[in-house]
Protein backbone atom coordinates (compact mmCIF):
# COMPACT_ATOMS: atom_id res chain seq x y z
CA UNK A 1 0.00 0.00 0.00
CA UNK A 2 2.00 3.08 -1.41
CA UNK A 3 0.43 6.52 -2.17
CA UNK A 4 3.59 8.84 -3.54
CA UNK A 5 4.47 12.04 -5.58
CA UNK A 6 7.79 12.65 -7.40
CA UNK A 7 8.60 15.78 -9.05
CA UNK A 8 11.03 13.62 -11.53
CA UNK A 9 9.88 11.50 -14.24
CA UNK A 10 9.40 7.91 -13.58
CA UNK A 11 9.13 4.73 -15.71
CA UNK A 12 6.06 2.56 -14.96
CA UNK A 13 7.91 -0.68 -16.09
CA UNK A 14 9.83 -0.28 -13.02
CA UNK A 15 7.00 0.13 -10.65
CA UNK A 16 5.10 -2.89 -12.05
CA UNK A 17 8.56 -5.09 -11.78
CA UNK A 18 8.56 -4.38 -8.28
CA UNK A 19 4.92 -4.16 -7.54
CA UNK A 20 4.09 -7.53 -8.71
CA UNK A 21 7.26 -9.57 -7.45
CA UNK A 22 6.66 -12.33 -4.46
CA UNK A 23 3.03 -12.76 -5.34
CA UNK A 24 2.37 -16.65 -5.02
CA UNK A 25 -1.43 -15.61 -3.72
CA UNK A 26 -2.30 -12.70 -5.91
CA UNK A 27 -3.85 -14.09 -9.67
CA UNK A 28 -4.40 -10.35 -10.73
CA UNK A 29 -2.41 -7.26 -11.26
CA UNK A 30 -4.25 -4.58 -13.04
CA UNK A 31 -2.20 -1.06 -14.17
CA UNK A 32 -2.77 2.21 -15.40
CA UNK A 33 -0.15 4.75 -17.10
CA UNK A 34 -1.70 7.89 -17.69
CA UNK A 35 0.75 9.81 -20.71
CA UNK A 36 1.26 13.49 -20.91
CA UNK A 37 -0.28 13.93 -24.30
CA UNK A 38 0.80 16.88 -26.66
CA UNK A 39 -2.55 17.40 -28.78
CA UNK A 40 -0.72 18.32 -31.58
CA UNK A 41 1.48 20.85 -30.35
CA UNK A 42 -1.66 22.34 -28.47
CA UNK A 43 -0.16 21.68 -24.97
CA UNK A 44 3.86 22.38 -24.58
CA UNK A 45 3.79 21.34 -20.89
CA UNK A 46 1.56 20.35 -18.27
CA UNK A 47 1.92 21.61 -14.89
CA UNK A 48 0.40 20.05 -11.35
CA UNK A 49 0.49 21.58 -7.76
CA UNK A 50 -0.14 19.21 -4.91
CA UNK A 51 -0.44 20.23 -1.52
CA UNK A 52 2.07 17.78 -0.29
CA UNK A 53 1.10 15.69 2.67
CA UNK A 54 -2.55 16.62 2.23
CA UNK A 55 -2.66 15.07 -1.42
CA UNK A 56 -1.58 11.91 -0.18
CA UNK A 57 -3.16 11.64 2.80
CA UNK A 58 -6.52 12.32 0.47
CA UNK A 59 -5.56 9.93 -1.97
CA UNK A 60 -4.85 7.16 0.96
CA UNK A 61 -8.26 7.63 2.07
CA UNK A 62 -9.90 6.74 -1.74
CA UNK A 63 -7.67 4.20 -1.73
CA UNK A 64 -8.20 2.40 1.41
CA UNK A 65 -11.82 2.51 0.60
CA UNK A 66 -11.41 0.82 -2.59
CA UNK A 67 -9.26 -1.81 -0.82
CA UNK A 68 -11.97 -2.71 1.01
CA UNK A 69 -14.79 -2.20 -1.87
CA UNK A 70 -13.04 -4.47 -4.18
CA UNK A 71 -11.22 -6.66 -1.79
CA UNK A 72 -7.70 -6.03 -3.19
CA UNK A 73 -4.52 -7.12 -1.46
CA UNK A 74 -2.30 -4.55 -2.60
CA UNK A 75 -2.26 -1.06 -4.15
CA UNK A 76 0.83 1.23 -5.51
CA UNK A 77 -0.33 4.74 -6.85
CA UNK A 78 2.54 7.55 -7.78
CA UNK A 79 1.67 10.66 -8.97
CA UNK A 80 3.95 13.20 -10.95
CA UNK A 81 4.03 17.09 -9.57
CA UNK A 82 5.52 20.20 -11.15
CA UNK A 83 6.53 20.28 -15.01
CA UNK A 84 5.50 17.42 -17.36
CA UNK A 85 6.93 17.15 -20.87
CA UNK A 86 4.08 15.18 -23.61
CA UNK A 87 5.35 11.69 -23.70
CA UNK A 88 5.97 11.94 -19.94
CA UNK A 89 4.44 9.31 -17.53
CA UNK A 90 1.79 11.42 -15.06
CA UNK A 91 0.26 8.91 -12.91
CA UNK A 92 0.69 5.23 -12.25
CA UNK A 93 -2.11 2.91 -10.56
CA UNK A 94 -1.44 -0.94 -9.84
CA UNK A 95 -3.69 -2.97 -7.97
CA UNK A 96 -3.07 -6.51 -6.51
CA UNK A 97 -6.27 -9.15 -5.66
CA UNK A 98 -7.38 -13.02 -6.41
CA UNK A 99 -9.46 -12.32 -9.36
CA UNK A 100 -9.01 -10.13 -12.13
CA UNK A 101 -12.86 -7.93 -12.00
CA UNK A 102 -11.69 -6.27 -8.61
CA UNK A 103 -8.20 -5.37 -10.01
CA UNK A 104 -9.57 -3.98 -13.07
CA UNK A 105 -12.79 -2.41 -11.50
CA UNK A 106 -10.59 -1.25 -8.20
CA UNK A 107 -7.93 0.52 -10.79
CA UNK A 108 -10.58 2.12 -13.13
CA UNK A 109 -12.08 3.65 -9.94
CA UNK A 110 -8.97 4.88 -8.40
CA UNK A 111 -8.21 6.62 -12.08
CA UNK A 112 -11.64 8.18 -12.07
CA UNK A 113 -11.00 9.54 -8.36
CA UNK A 114 -7.52 10.52 -9.29
CA UNK A 115 -8.43 12.66 -12.77
CA UNK A 116 -11.51 14.00 -11.20
CA UNK A 117 -11.42 15.02 -7.10
CA UNK A 118 -7.84 14.62 -6.29
CA UNK A 119 -6.24 17.29 -4.75
CA UNK A 120 -4.33 18.79 -7.51
CA UNK A 121 -4.50 21.84 -9.29
CA UNK A 122 -3.84 21.45 -13.22
CA UNK A 123 -2.22 24.00 -15.47
CA UNK A 124 -1.57 23.68 -19.59
CA UNK A 125 0.68 25.52 -20.99
CA UNK A 126 0.61 26.25 -24.78
CA UNK A 127 1.98 27.89 -27.42
CA UNK A 128 -0.33 31.10 -26.27
CA UNK A 129 0.12 30.96 -22.45
CA UNK A 130 -0.71 29.12 -19.60
CA UNK A 131 -4.14 28.17 -18.39
CA UNK A 132 -5.51 27.06 -15.20
CA UNK A 133 -7.92 23.84 -15.27
CA UNK A 134 -10.89 22.55 -14.32
CA UNK A 135 -12.23 18.69 -14.30
CA UNK A 136 -14.06 17.74 -17.08
CA UNK A 137 -17.28 16.65 -17.73
CA UNK A 138 -16.78 13.73 -18.21
CA UNK A 139 -14.59 12.86 -15.67
CA UNK A 140 -17.41 13.59 -13.45
CA UNK A 141 -19.68 11.27 -15.31
CA UNK A 142 -16.81 8.96 -15.06
CA UNK A 143 -17.22 9.01 -11.46
CA UNK A 144 -20.67 8.53 -11.02
CA UNK A 145 -20.76 4.73 -11.81
CA UNK A 146 -18.98 3.69 -8.84
CA UNK A 147 -22.02 5.34 -7.00
CA UNK B 1 -0.62 30.06 5.17
CA UNK B 2 -0.35 29.05 1.49
CA UNK B 3 -2.66 29.26 -1.34
CA UNK B 4 -2.83 26.91 -3.78
CA UNK B 5 -3.73 26.97 -8.05
CA UNK B 6 -4.73 30.16 -9.83
CA UNK B 7 -4.81 31.76 -5.92
CA UNK B 8 -1.30 32.38 -5.70
CA UNK B 9 -1.37 33.23 -9.81
CA UNK B 10 -3.82 35.74 -8.48
CA UNK B 11 -1.98 36.69 -5.11
CA UNK B 12 1.44 37.04 -6.84
CA UNK B 13 2.91 35.04 -3.74
CA UNK B 14 2.10 31.12 -2.43
CA UNK B 15 3.45 31.29 1.38
CA UNK B 16 3.01 33.72 3.84
CA UNK B 17 3.46 34.42 7.55
CA UNK B 18 0.66 36.25 8.73
CA UNK B 19 -0.68 36.23 12.67
CA UNK B 20 -4.45 36.19 13.05
CA UNK B 21 -6.47 34.71 16.71
CA UNK B 22 -9.59 33.57 14.28
CA UNK B 23 -9.77 32.45 10.04
CA UNK B 24 -12.10 35.24 9.80
CA UNK B 25 -10.03 37.75 10.70
CA UNK B 26 -7.24 36.65 8.70
CA UNK B 27 -9.94 36.67 5.76
CA UNK B 28 -10.46 39.97 6.34
CA UNK B 29 -6.93 41.54 6.48
CA UNK B 30 -6.01 39.56 3.45
CA UNK B 31 -9.30 41.63 2.15
CA UNK B 32 -8.34 44.90 3.17
CA UNK B 33 -5.05 44.14 1.55
CA UNK B 34 -6.16 43.01 -1.64
CA UNK B 35 -9.30 43.10 -2.43
CA UNK B 36 -9.78 40.84 -5.52
CA UNK B 37 -7.94 38.10 -3.29
CA UNK B 38 -10.39 38.51 -0.51
CA UNK B 39 -13.23 37.90 -2.90
CA UNK B 40 -11.45 34.88 -4.61
CA UNK B 41 -10.88 33.26 -1.14
CA UNK B 42 -14.68 33.47 -0.38
CA UNK B 43 -15.43 32.21 -3.61
CA UNK B 44 -17.48 29.44 -4.27
CA UNK B 45 -16.15 26.12 -4.20
CA UNK B 46 -12.41 27.65 -2.43
CA UNK B 47 -12.25 25.04 0.64
CA UNK B 48 -9.76 25.72 3.77
CA UNK B 49 -7.64 23.23 5.38
CA UNK B 50 -6.43 23.70 8.79
CA UNK B 51 -3.15 22.08 9.41
CA UNK B 52 -4.06 19.96 6.85
CA UNK B 53 -8.02 19.24 7.81
CA UNK B 54 -10.53 20.53 5.96
CA UNK B 55 -12.28 23.34 7.96
CA UNK B 56 -16.19 25.09 7.16
CA UNK B 57 -17.03 28.26 8.83
CA UNK B 58 -14.65 30.13 11.51
CA UNK B 59 -12.07 28.50 13.85
CA UNK B 60 -9.19 29.90 15.97
CA UNK B 61 -5.90 30.06 14.46
CA UNK B 62 -2.64 29.93 16.65
CA UNK B 63 0.71 31.21 15.05
CA UNK B 64 1.79 27.31 14.25
CA UNK B 65 -1.44 26.55 12.46
CA UNK B 66 -1.08 26.24 8.92
CA UNK B 67 -3.67 27.40 6.99
CA UNK B 68 -4.24 26.36 3.33
CA UNK B 69 -6.89 28.16 0.84
CA UNK B 70 -7.50 24.97 -1.63
CA UNK B 71 -9.30 26.28 -5.16
CA UNK B 72 -11.26 23.77 -6.80
CA UNK B 73 -9.43 20.41 -7.14
CA UNK B 74 -8.91 19.55 -10.99
CA UNK B 75 -7.73 15.97 -10.54
CA UNK B 76 -4.49 15.03 -12.22
CA UNK C 1 1.01 -4.89 -31.83
CA UNK C 2 2.86 -7.74 -30.82
CA UNK C 3 1.35 -11.42 -29.54
CA UNK C 4 3.92 -13.98 -28.71
CA UNK C 5 4.34 -17.15 -27.08
CA UNK C 6 7.34 -17.66 -23.91
CA UNK C 7 8.25 -20.90 -22.47
CA UNK C 8 10.57 -18.37 -20.21
CA UNK C 9 9.68 -16.50 -17.16
CA UNK C 10 9.05 -13.07 -17.70
CA UNK C 11 8.73 -9.86 -16.22
CA UNK C 12 6.46 -7.73 -16.54
CA UNK C 13 7.47 -4.76 -15.74
CA UNK C 14 10.47 -4.59 -18.76
CA UNK C 15 7.57 -5.51 -20.75
CA UNK C 16 5.81 -2.47 -19.83
CA UNK C 17 8.67 -0.12 -19.61
CA UNK C 18 9.40 -1.00 -23.73
CA UNK C 19 5.53 -0.56 -24.52
CA UNK C 20 4.61 3.07 -22.85
CA UNK C 21 7.88 4.84 -24.42
CA UNK C 22 7.50 7.18 -27.33
CA UNK C 23 3.92 7.42 -27.15
CA UNK C 24 3.48 11.16 -27.09
CA UNK C 25 -0.11 11.28 -28.25
CA UNK C 26 -1.32 7.80 -26.65
CA UNK C 27 -2.45 9.19 -23.03
CA UNK C 28 -3.43 5.92 -21.80
CA UNK C 29 -1.95 2.53 -21.07
CA UNK C 30 -3.72 -0.48 -19.63
CA UNK C 31 -1.89 -3.55 -18.60
CA UNK C 32 -3.24 -6.68 -17.06
CA UNK C 33 -0.48 -9.15 -15.30
CA UNK C 34 -2.19 -12.85 -14.88
CA UNK C 35 -0.10 -14.94 -12.21
CA UNK C 36 -0.22 -18.67 -11.19
CA UNK C 37 -1.73 -18.48 -8.24
CA UNK C 38 -0.64 -21.26 -5.55
CA UNK C 39 -3.92 -22.08 -3.87
CA UNK C 40 -2.66 -22.38 -0.68
CA UNK C 41 -0.69 -25.75 -1.69
CA UNK C 42 -3.63 -27.16 -3.65
CA UNK C 43 -1.98 -26.36 -7.19
CA UNK C 44 1.56 -27.37 -7.42
CA UNK C 45 2.61 -26.13 -10.54
CA UNK C 46 -0.11 -25.19 -14.06
CA UNK C 47 0.73 -26.94 -17.23
CA UNK C 48 -0.05 -24.82 -20.69
CA UNK C 49 0.03 -26.07 -23.92
CA UNK C 50 -0.38 -24.27 -26.89
CA UNK C 51 -0.81 -24.77 -30.92
CA UNK C 52 2.32 -22.82 -31.93
CA UNK C 53 1.59 -20.78 -34.09
CA UNK C 54 -2.03 -20.86 -34.56
CA UNK C 55 -2.44 -20.24 -31.29
CA UNK C 56 -0.79 -16.98 -31.53
CA UNK C 57 -2.71 -16.87 -34.91
CA UNK C 58 -6.56 -16.68 -33.17
CA UNK C 59 -5.13 -14.55 -30.48
CA UNK C 60 -4.28 -12.11 -33.31
CA UNK C 61 -7.43 -12.01 -34.82
CA UNK C 62 -9.21 -11.09 -31.63
CA UNK C 63 -6.67 -8.47 -30.78
CA UNK C 64 -7.37 -7.08 -33.85
CA UNK C 65 -10.80 -7.04 -33.83
CA UNK C 66 -9.88 -5.20 -29.96
CA UNK C 67 -7.86 -2.92 -31.90
CA UNK C 68 -10.48 -1.64 -34.28
CA UNK C 69 -14.27 -1.82 -31.59
CA UNK C 70 -12.36 -0.02 -28.87
CA UNK C 71 -10.09 2.64 -31.44
CA UNK C 72 -6.52 1.25 -29.38
CA UNK C 73 -3.56 2.76 -30.98
CA UNK C 74 -1.58 -0.43 -29.98
CA UNK C 75 -1.16 -3.42 -27.97
CA UNK C 76 1.13 -6.28 -26.37
CA UNK C 77 0.03 -9.85 -25.39
CA UNK C 78 2.47 -12.19 -23.85
CA UNK C 79 1.81 -15.71 -23.18
CA UNK C 80 3.43 -18.14 -20.94
CA UNK C 81 3.47 -21.62 -21.96
CA UNK C 82 4.83 -24.73 -20.39
CA UNK C 83 5.33 -25.91 -16.98
CA UNK C 84 4.20 -22.60 -14.70
CA UNK C 85 5.35 -22.12 -10.70
CA UNK C 86 2.92 -20.30 -8.32
CA UNK C 87 4.17 -16.48 -8.27
CA UNK C 88 5.16 -16.63 -11.75
CA UNK C 89 3.31 -14.87 -14.21
CA UNK C 90 1.12 -15.95 -16.49
CA UNK C 91 0.22 -13.67 -19.05
CA UNK C 92 0.66 -9.92 -19.88
CA UNK C 93 -1.90 -7.95 -21.78
CA UNK C 94 -0.92 -3.98 -22.54
CA UNK C 95 -3.46 -1.61 -24.49
CA UNK C 96 -2.55 2.07 -25.65
CA UNK C 97 -5.31 4.71 -26.60
CA UNK C 98 -6.08 8.49 -26.10
CA UNK C 99 -8.39 7.90 -23.41
CA UNK C 100 -8.75 5.31 -20.81
CA UNK C 101 -11.55 4.26 -20.69
CA UNK C 102 -11.05 2.78 -24.15
CA UNK C 103 -7.49 1.26 -22.43
CA UNK C 104 -9.44 -0.28 -19.54
CA UNK C 105 -12.56 -1.94 -21.40
CA UNK C 106 -9.71 -3.29 -24.24
CA UNK C 107 -7.48 -4.99 -21.65
CA UNK C 108 -10.80 -6.47 -19.93
CA UNK C 109 -11.94 -7.65 -23.03
CA UNK C 110 -8.95 -9.35 -24.21
CA UNK C 111 -8.57 -10.99 -20.75
CA UNK C 112 -11.46 -12.21 -20.91
CA UNK C 113 -10.86 -13.93 -24.13
CA UNK C 114 -7.48 -15.20 -23.24
CA UNK C 115 -9.03 -16.96 -19.77
CA UNK C 116 -11.95 -18.41 -21.53
CA UNK C 117 -11.30 -18.69 -25.37
CA UNK C 118 -8.16 -18.53 -26.40
CA UNK C 119 -5.73 -22.21 -28.08
CA UNK C 120 -4.60 -23.33 -24.62
CA UNK C 121 -4.94 -26.70 -23.28
CA UNK C 122 -4.52 -26.26 -19.24
CA UNK C 123 -3.20 -28.82 -16.58
CA UNK C 124 -2.91 -28.65 -13.36
CA UNK C 125 -0.18 -30.73 -11.28
CA UNK C 126 -1.55 -30.59 -7.85
CA UNK C 127 -0.33 -33.25 -4.83
CA UNK C 128 -2.56 -35.33 -6.45
CA UNK C 129 -1.64 -35.81 -9.61
CA UNK C 130 -2.41 -33.79 -12.42
CA UNK C 131 -5.85 -33.16 -14.53
CA UNK C 132 -6.77 -30.95 -17.89
CA UNK C 133 -9.16 -27.92 -16.74
CA UNK C 134 -11.84 -26.90 -18.58
CA UNK C 135 -13.13 -23.13 -18.62
CA UNK C 136 -15.05 -22.13 -15.99
CA UNK C 137 -19.10 -21.13 -16.41
CA UNK C 138 -17.21 -17.92 -14.54
CA UNK C 139 -15.24 -17.23 -18.02
CA UNK C 140 -17.78 -17.48 -20.29
CA UNK C 141 -19.85 -14.89 -18.37
CA UNK C 142 -17.66 -12.75 -18.10
CA UNK C 143 -17.19 -12.69 -21.78
CA UNK C 144 -20.81 -12.69 -22.81
CA UNK C 145 -20.76 -9.43 -20.97
CA UNK C 146 -19.22 -7.86 -24.32
CA UNK C 147 -21.83 -9.79 -27.25
CA UNK D 1 -0.45 -35.46 -37.43
CA UNK D 2 -0.81 -33.92 -33.66
CA UNK D 3 -3.17 -34.24 -30.86
CA UNK D 4 -3.20 -31.77 -27.71
CA UNK D 5 -4.43 -31.25 -24.35
CA UNK D 6 -6.40 -34.49 -22.97
CA UNK D 7 -6.16 -36.34 -26.44
CA UNK D 8 -2.21 -36.80 -26.50
CA UNK D 9 -2.29 -37.88 -22.88
CA UNK D 10 -5.71 -40.27 -23.87
CA UNK D 11 -3.94 -41.66 -27.12
CA UNK D 12 0.23 -42.27 -25.55
CA UNK D 13 1.44 -39.81 -28.30
CA UNK D 14 1.74 -36.33 -29.52
CA UNK D 15 3.20 -36.25 -33.31
CA UNK D 16 2.63 -38.71 -35.60
CA UNK D 17 3.21 -39.42 -39.37
CA UNK D 18 0.36 -41.33 -41.16
CA UNK D 19 -0.56 -40.92 -44.95
CA UNK D 20 -4.22 -40.75 -45.42
CA UNK D 21 -5.83 -39.36 -48.44
CA UNK D 22 -8.70 -38.12 -46.57
CA UNK D 23 -9.43 -36.91 -43.25
CA UNK D 24 -12.21 -39.55 -42.89
CA UNK D 25 -10.12 -42.22 -43.64
CA UNK D 26 -7.52 -40.83 -41.22
CA UNK D 27 -10.23 -41.04 -38.39
CA UNK D 28 -11.36 -44.39 -39.31
CA UNK D 29 -7.28 -45.53 -39.43
CA UNK D 30 -7.29 -44.39 -35.76
CA UNK D 31 -10.22 -45.40 -34.50
CA UNK D 32 -9.09 -48.97 -35.79
CA UNK D 33 -5.80 -48.88 -34.02
CA UNK D 34 -7.26 -47.54 -30.86
CA UNK D 35 -10.63 -47.36 -30.12
CA UNK D 36 -11.27 -45.04 -26.72
CA UNK D 37 -9.30 -42.37 -29.31
CA UNK D 38 -11.27 -42.84 -32.40
CA UNK D 39 -14.25 -42.14 -29.58
CA UNK D 40 -12.45 -39.09 -28.23
CA UNK D 41 -11.89 -37.71 -31.59
CA UNK D 42 -15.24 -37.78 -32.90
CA UNK D 43 -16.21 -36.26 -29.06
CA UNK D 44 -17.97 -32.87 -28.59
CA UNK D 45 -16.25 -30.00 -28.85
CA UNK D 46 -13.20 -31.70 -30.74
CA UNK D 47 -12.08 -29.78 -33.80
CA UNK D 48 -9.77 -30.47 -36.69
CA UNK D 49 -7.40 -27.80 -37.88
CA UNK D 50 -5.30 -28.41 -41.37
CA UNK D 51 -2.55 -26.31 -41.64
CA UNK D 52 -3.73 -24.29 -38.75
CA UNK D 53 -7.17 -23.80 -40.45
CA UNK D 54 -10.12 -24.83 -38.78
CA UNK D 55 -12.36 -27.33 -41.38
CA UNK D 56 -15.78 -28.92 -40.88
CA UNK D 57 -16.40 -31.97 -42.29
CA UNK D 58 -14.41 -34.40 -44.54
CA UNK D 59 -11.64 -32.92 -46.38
CA UNK D 60 -8.57 -34.59 -48.65
CA UNK D 61 -4.95 -34.68 -47.28
CA UNK D 62 -1.67 -34.98 -48.92
CA UNK D 63 1.32 -36.18 -47.48
CA UNK D 64 2.40 -32.70 -46.25
CA UNK D 65 -0.83 -31.64 -44.47
CA UNK D 66 -0.63 -30.65 -40.64
CA UNK D 67 -3.03 -32.55 -38.94
CA UNK D 68 -4.42 -31.35 -35.64
CA UNK D 69 -7.06 -32.57 -33.47
CA UNK D 70 -8.04 -29.84 -30.63
CA UNK D 71 -9.80 -30.44 -27.50
CA UNK D 72 -12.32 -28.06 -26.34
CA UNK D 73 -10.08 -24.99 -25.36
CA UNK D 74 -9.66 -23.82 -21.97
CA UNK D 75 -8.10 -20.55 -22.36
CA UNK D 76 -5.22 -19.46 -20.74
Amino acid sequence: MSVRLTFEPFDPGALLTEFSKGRAETGAVATFTGIARAEAGATVALELEAYPGFTEAEIGKTADKAKARFGLDDFAILHRVGKIAPGEPVVFVATAARHRRAAFEACDFLMDYLKSKAPFWKKEHGPDGARWVEPRAEDHADLKRWE
Amino acid sequence: MLLFGRLSDLAGWRDRQIDSPFLSVLRVKLAEEDESLGEALAGPGVQVALDQVIVRGDAPLNSATEVAFLPPMSGG
